[in-house]
């Protein structure tokens, strides 16, 4: 990665925040004002948050300096860097998922997982059985939802354009629903969004099974203008560190956004993300 | 009267002409059928449209009003303002546009292509793409989904306002034209009486539509109702998703009713 | 002074609305077109104030060719010839005085006729005009609200009030009473005679062509039949204009 | 000269209600500018870095023509038999929806009612039902634009049949019409040509805005928006709205012509 | 036979268009009605195939009150009574043939009709009316395409082909030339005398009135001020009905 990213002189006399959804929570709100508050108290200065589900126009507006903290998933983070707008201060973490349950477990990770799943009954047992079936995939701009699966079926020599039929729905419940419809073999996904069709059809869990889990994702990032000053960039990140060490602070950031805290970070945890992008065919 | 013999010719008509269209129409819906695999309905169909209706309609009531913000109340305003101020804009600049296409005010065929190419073009760039842009220029926030609304209506304004003008019944214009007045002047006092009522009532329509388009709107954190529903949506809430549809559904409906009395008042 | 040079129009259709036209009307002259629906009347007025582009020929309206002017000079031209419509051509939603000052706009600036800014002698102009056909009541009347006859006055108005050195009017009366034709009638012949203000009106009757022209000009098929004063126009005449021999009784009013 | 009746020169209504009018929209609008923080000054400092993004979009990416090809054929495809069902379904609803031929309100507004619902579902609302009910492809795409379509086409046309001239109706009431043929031989010829523009408006939106073919797996074009902007390819982002804008403008080429011999 | 009993109408601006008429109108009667321009002639014609709702009372025909009829026996009652338009009503954009035949819809089925599967005595009604009014080469035209006088034609065809028991025509001559007045008003006539058809006519010229009349009603604002057989419609009654001495060269065509 470019190094051109580190150290600025910019000191905000306001900061814009803006958060873009992790793929892989499973209880979302649209909310901006609680972590403002939050943010305002600790920074002394005025804060706006606000929410977005699309992570093109947050990198845009970084790069034209009108955001200056951005909630960045991995992929997005490393074009964001790429683009010279952007380096990474901080990871957010959340508890583990149990890989048997699907439940999630007290441990605080950084990262997440990608996982295959067939139906119950179905006799594709390992990757290597995927070849010439059909598996529901997101656009492949997805971590989750393409670049680690794809990468996983490579790894077995199967090419992710070729050998399989792709079909690619948008929402990982989505894929899960073409799954129980039949209308696909298998389907990828976050570990473990089958939480979220739960809901709707309650037996989810015993309809389906896992066959394979990708190679650890790293968690979504929070990020900072290339030119922000270094003293800047320090209070912000205790800013974030405190808010999820504090009481009041994580039970909101643990509400609206299924944070548990956050930990300093680095460019380098992103390199991985750059080896499969090249790594994987997209067309 | 002495009934002369009635002879009667009927004209010819372009028949074979028409034959070559109404074939070409029939490959083509051929083709298009073509592609459409009869899919029956699935097993699971019953048990998730009952979940999702079921959560429809029982919605969850406690969103309408949150005293800490950003429930369902304050997200239509915003929504209100996002798409009134989008519609104003388009709604005037879109007039230029609209004469600029309308064959029967520009002369010759080459202008008027061009303004309904240039309509074309605004009308094709995605909503999405608009937003990025302005984003870039005012950041993200309410103020860019207004302008995305904006150009982007223009399309659509412009190419229906001009065919409202190309319907005009040209006899008044022809008045104005003999009493010597100019261009401006045969448009003010000819031909803006004669399309005003279809030019508010499509205004009102598109407020209408800006105000659905929230969604799109929200999916960049324009705020508004959009970006709730998009979570809610995505999430799968459709508790939530109940009670904005009817938020969105009673204003919309309101929308109608209002907008049905100004054109009663107008037309 | 107007004058039609080898004058033709043919429609887009194919129909020969005028062929080969050729007449010269002198200014003050009371001139009254005759002929069979579809001769051609409205399409040999229109052409003059090039409310239709003629085919082939030339019109020429005090020295100036309207046929060749452009922009201003043709506004210009276009301003001193009033025109009455058959078919009133008013803006049926604006109101009636709207109508009637729409035909001043050629004496002012776009801004001044855009934001409604007539001089009050145009107020004055445009009611005076709006009393001489009767109507004066309705002036602040939507357009649509008016029975025919009233419709068909305020475009008379229109055209009065536009203070034109060329009237046309295309059957100016067809819609009016007895009372109301006389009353425009005389007032049509009236501004011609003291105001010298040429006027050229189409009409189907030939008793009123005979009682107000001083020029009748018969067509047929988009050809002039018959030119030449009121004198000359005698039974025979119209019977030559309207293609067969007319019988006594047809003509209008002669004594039912 | 005949003596006229008195000269009284009428007075104007009163333009209170305009006046009034014209304050409520300048309220509005300025109310709705002030909440959503606008500022024009804003505005034209940022045009520099709009036009940033306008010159990655250039020169476009010639060779990605040729890859969406199938998907624009599919979104064409997909957009012709929803538009076709939308448009047929809305003649019916458009008629009931208009006053001044359903003259009981009692008809005309439960009618409205249901239109404006269907106006306002959510692309994804109906992109999760269909798929639910369907599975995933093709038939619950052209399902969601035929609702689509129903909505815009439907809502166009019922406001255009409020607008005709009401002699010819007048006159087929007058010769004893039934309300079927009152509205074949007074409605349709007068609203004919608008609802053919409408319909072929409505077709050419469901060609660039066939986003919700992607929410249902079947493909399209408007998948490769997503796709490009998310690694922010402008280049092939511009080719896509300029092979976008062919189609349409092809589609307004041959609707246009079709019009002129049709009608 | 139409009877009116105490009608009156009231426009919603205000307008009274008719006040407390009562009239009876024998079958096979001609009757010309004239008054001023905004007498209220159209208002009086209209409110008896009930174009316009009337404010009060009753109008009945041939014993059966069409103020109070409805669905299906409305249509039957309006079948019957051919009405010819001032402003003609014409759809523009179809064809002159398909308007005229439009005038044929309540003898058919539905389907039959939208399906333009009019039988052949229909194609005949329809053409020969159009000959009747001498525009039969526009059959196949449009509408727009048309003068004035041959949109007033049609409109006469229309009413014409539908055979109807009663004709209302607004003005049907206002924008014809002699030669046609001459021959529709005779055709109106003819039909009223051979099959007995009752005609009610609007019109603007006395002697017209005076010709072809069996009986004249004069409207002055919404009210009968005269109503007789043509004999007792002197010039003295006509000045009643317009409202003022009319001097005898202002009755049109008696002798300019
Ligand atoms: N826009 C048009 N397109 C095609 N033909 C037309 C058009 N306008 C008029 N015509 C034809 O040109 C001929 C002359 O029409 P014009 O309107 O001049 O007749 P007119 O003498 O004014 O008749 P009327 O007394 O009925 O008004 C007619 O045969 C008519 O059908
Ligand atoms: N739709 C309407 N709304 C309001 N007032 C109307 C309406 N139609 C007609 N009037 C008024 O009612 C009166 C009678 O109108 P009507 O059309 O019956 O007159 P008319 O005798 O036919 O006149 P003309 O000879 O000019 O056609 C007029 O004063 C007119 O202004
Ligand atoms: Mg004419
Ligand atoms: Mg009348």
């Amino acid at each position: 990665g470019s190094t051109k990213a580190s150290g600025g002189d910019y000191v905000p006399e306001s900061l814009t925040v803006q958060f873009v959804p992790s793929q892989n929570a499973d209880t979302l709100e649209a909310k901006a004002k609680p972590l403002e508050g939050l943010l305002k108290e600790k920074l002394g200065i005025p804060v706006t948050v606000s929410v977005s589900t699309n992570y093109n126009t947050i990198v845009e507006a970084m790069a034209s300096k009108k955001v200056d903290v951005g909630f960045l998933p991995p992929t997005a983070y490393v074009q964001a860097h790429e683009k010279g707008a952007a380096k990474v201060i901080l990871q957010a973490q959340r508890f583990g998922v149990d890989d048997e349950t699907g439940q999630p477990n007290d441990k605080l990770v950084d990262f997440y997982k990608s996982m295959f799943i067939v139906k119950k009954d179905s006799n594709i047992n390992k990757i290597e059985d995927l070849k010439g079936k059909k598996i529901a995939f997101q656009d492949v701009t997805s971590s989750a939802g393409y670049v680690w699966p794809a990468a996983a079926l490579m790894d077995k020599k199967i090419d992710p354009l070729t050998d399989v039929e792709g079909i690619t729905v948008k929402g990982h419940d989505q894929a899960v629903i073409a799954l129980l419809n039949g209308d696909v073999d298998a389907a990828v996904i976050f570990q473990d969004a089958r939480n979220i069709v739960k809901g709707d059809y309650p037996s989810v869990f015993e309809d389906t099974k896992v066959i394979h889990f990708t190679e650890a994702i790293p968690n979504d990032t929070i990020s900072i203008r290339s030119d922000m000053s270094e003293e800047w960039v320090k209070k912000i990140q205790q800013a974030f560190i405190d808010i999820g060490k504090d009481e009041e602070g994580h039970a909101i950031i643990k509400d609206i956004y299924s944070h548990e805290g956050y930990v300093t970070s680095e460019d380098k945890v992103f390199d991985i993300v750059r080896d499969y992008a090249k790594r994987v065919k997209t067309e | 009267m002495n009934n002369a013999q009635v002879t009667y010719i009927k004209p010819r008509k372009k028949n074979n002409r028409l034959w070559v269209i109404y074939i070409a129409l029939a490959l083509i819906y051929i083709w298009a059928f073509s592609g459409m695999p009869i899919t029956g309905v699935k097993e699971t169909a019953g048990q998730i449209s009952k979940a999702i209706f079921s959560g429809i309609f029982s919605p969850d009531w406690d969103y309408v009003y949150l005293p800490d913000g950003e429930d369902l109340l304050r997200g239509l305003l915003d929504t209100i303002a996002i798409s009134v101020l989008g519609t104003f804009i388009s709604a005037f600049l879109c007039i230029p546009f609209a004469f600029w296409a309308a064959s029967n005010m520009s002369k010759g065929k080459a202008t008027t292509n061009t303004g309904k190419f240039l309509l074309s073009l605004i009308r094709t760039f995605p909503e999405i793409v608009m937003a990025i842009m302005f984003i870039k220029a005012v950041g993200p926030g309410s103020f860019a989904g207004v302008l995305a609304l904006g150009l982007h209506s223009i399309g659509m304004l412009g190419k229906l306002f001009s065919e409202e003008i190309e319907s005009v019944d040209p006899g008044p214009a022809e008045a104005l034209t003999a009493t010597g007045a100019n261009r401006l002047q045969i448009l003010w006092f000819a031909v803006l009486p004669q399309v005003m009522p279809g030019f508010i009532s499509y205004t009102l329509y598109r407020f209408e539509i800006n105000v659905r388009s929230a969604a799109i709107l929200g999916m960049i954190g324009a705020g508004g109702i959009g970006t709730p529903l998009i979570f809610a949506l995505t999430s799968r809430d459709w508790e939530r998703v109940g009670i904005i549809l009817i938020g969105i559904i009673m204003m919309v409906s309101v929308i109608d009713l209002l907008s049905g009395y100004i054109r009663k008042k107008i037309v | 002074m107007i004058e039609f040079a080898n004058v033709s129009k043919t429609y887009p259709n194919g129909v020969k609305g005028l062929n080969n036209i050729n007449l010269t009307i002198e200014k003050g002259e009371f001139v009254v077109i005759v002929g069979l629906s579809g001769a051609g009347k409205s399409t040999l007025l229109r052409s003059i104030n090039r409310l239709i582009e003629i085919s082939s020929g030339n019109i020429i309206i005090n020295g100036k060719s309207i046929t060749e002017a452009k922009g201003a000079q043709l506004r210009r031209l276009r301003r001193d010839i009033g025109m009455i419509f058959q078919s009133f051509n008013l803006v049926k939603r604006s109101s009636v005085l709207r109508n009637v000052l729409s035909g001043r706009v050629g004496y002012h600036s776009t801004w001044r006729t855009i934001l409604g800014l007539f001089p009050k002698e145009d107020m004055n102009l445009a009611f005076d005009a709006l009393h001489r056909v009767n109507i004066l009541e309705k002036a602040y009347s939507r357009a649509t609200e008016l029975s025919g006859g009233q419709q068909q006055r305020v475009s008379i108005a229109r055209a009065l009030a536009q203070e034109a050195k060329i009237i046309l009017a295309d059957e100016p009366v067809a819609s009016l009473d007895p009372l109301t034709t006389k009353q425009v009638m005389d007032d049509l012949k009236r501004i011609n005679q003291e105001l010298g203000i040429t006027t050229i009106v189409n009409l189907h009757f030939i008793d009123l062509a005979r009682e107000y022209a001083t020029r009748i000009i018969g067509l047929r098929a988009g050809e002039v039949v018959f030119d030449g004063p009121v004198e000359k126009a005698t039974d025979e005449v119209f019977s030559e204009i309207y293609g067969r021999p007319i019988k006594k009784e047809e003509l209008l009013g002669v004594e039912a | 000269m005949i003596k006229q009746q008195e000269k009284i020169i009428p007075t104007p209504q009163s333009k209170q209600k305009l006046y009034l009018t014209v304050l409520l929209m300048i309220v509005l609008f300025f109310g709705s500018a002030i909440k959503t923080s606008s500022s024009l000054t804003e505005l034209m400092i940022g045009i520099p870095n709009m036009l940033d993004l306008l010159v990655q979009m250039f020169p476009p990416n010639w060779s990605y023509f040729i890859k969406i090809i199938p998907a624009m054929l599919d979104t064409i495809r997909m957009a012709l038999l929803g538009t076709t069902f939308g448009a047929i379904i809305a003649i019916p609803i458009a008629i009931f929806s208009a006053s001044n031929i359903i003259k009981s309100t009692w008809l005309h507004y439960p009618v409205r009612a249901v239109l404006n619902l269907i106006r306002t579902i959510p692309d994804l609302l109906l992109a999760a039902i269909f798929v639910a009910i369907f599975g995933l492809g093709p038939l619950p795409g052209i399902l969601a634009l035929t609702i689509f379509s129903i909505g815009l086409v439907a809502k166009l046309t019922y406001e255009a049949i409020e607008a005709i001239d009401p002699g010819p109706l007048e006159a087929m009431t007058a010769v004893g019409a039934n309300k079927v043929q009152w509205i074949f031989f007074g409605v349709i010829p007068q609203v004919l040509a608008h609802y053919i523009s409408y319909v072929l408006y409505t077709f050419e939106v469901n060609i660039r805005a066939a986003a919700v073919l992607g929410l249902v797996g079947a493909g399209g074009i408007g998948l490769y928006y997503d796709r490009t902007l998310g690694f922010f390819e402008y280049d092939k982002t511009s080719s896509i709205i300029i092979f976008t804008l062919v189609v349409v403008l092809l589609v307004d080429y041959i609707s246009t012509t079709l019009r002129e011999k049709l009608l």
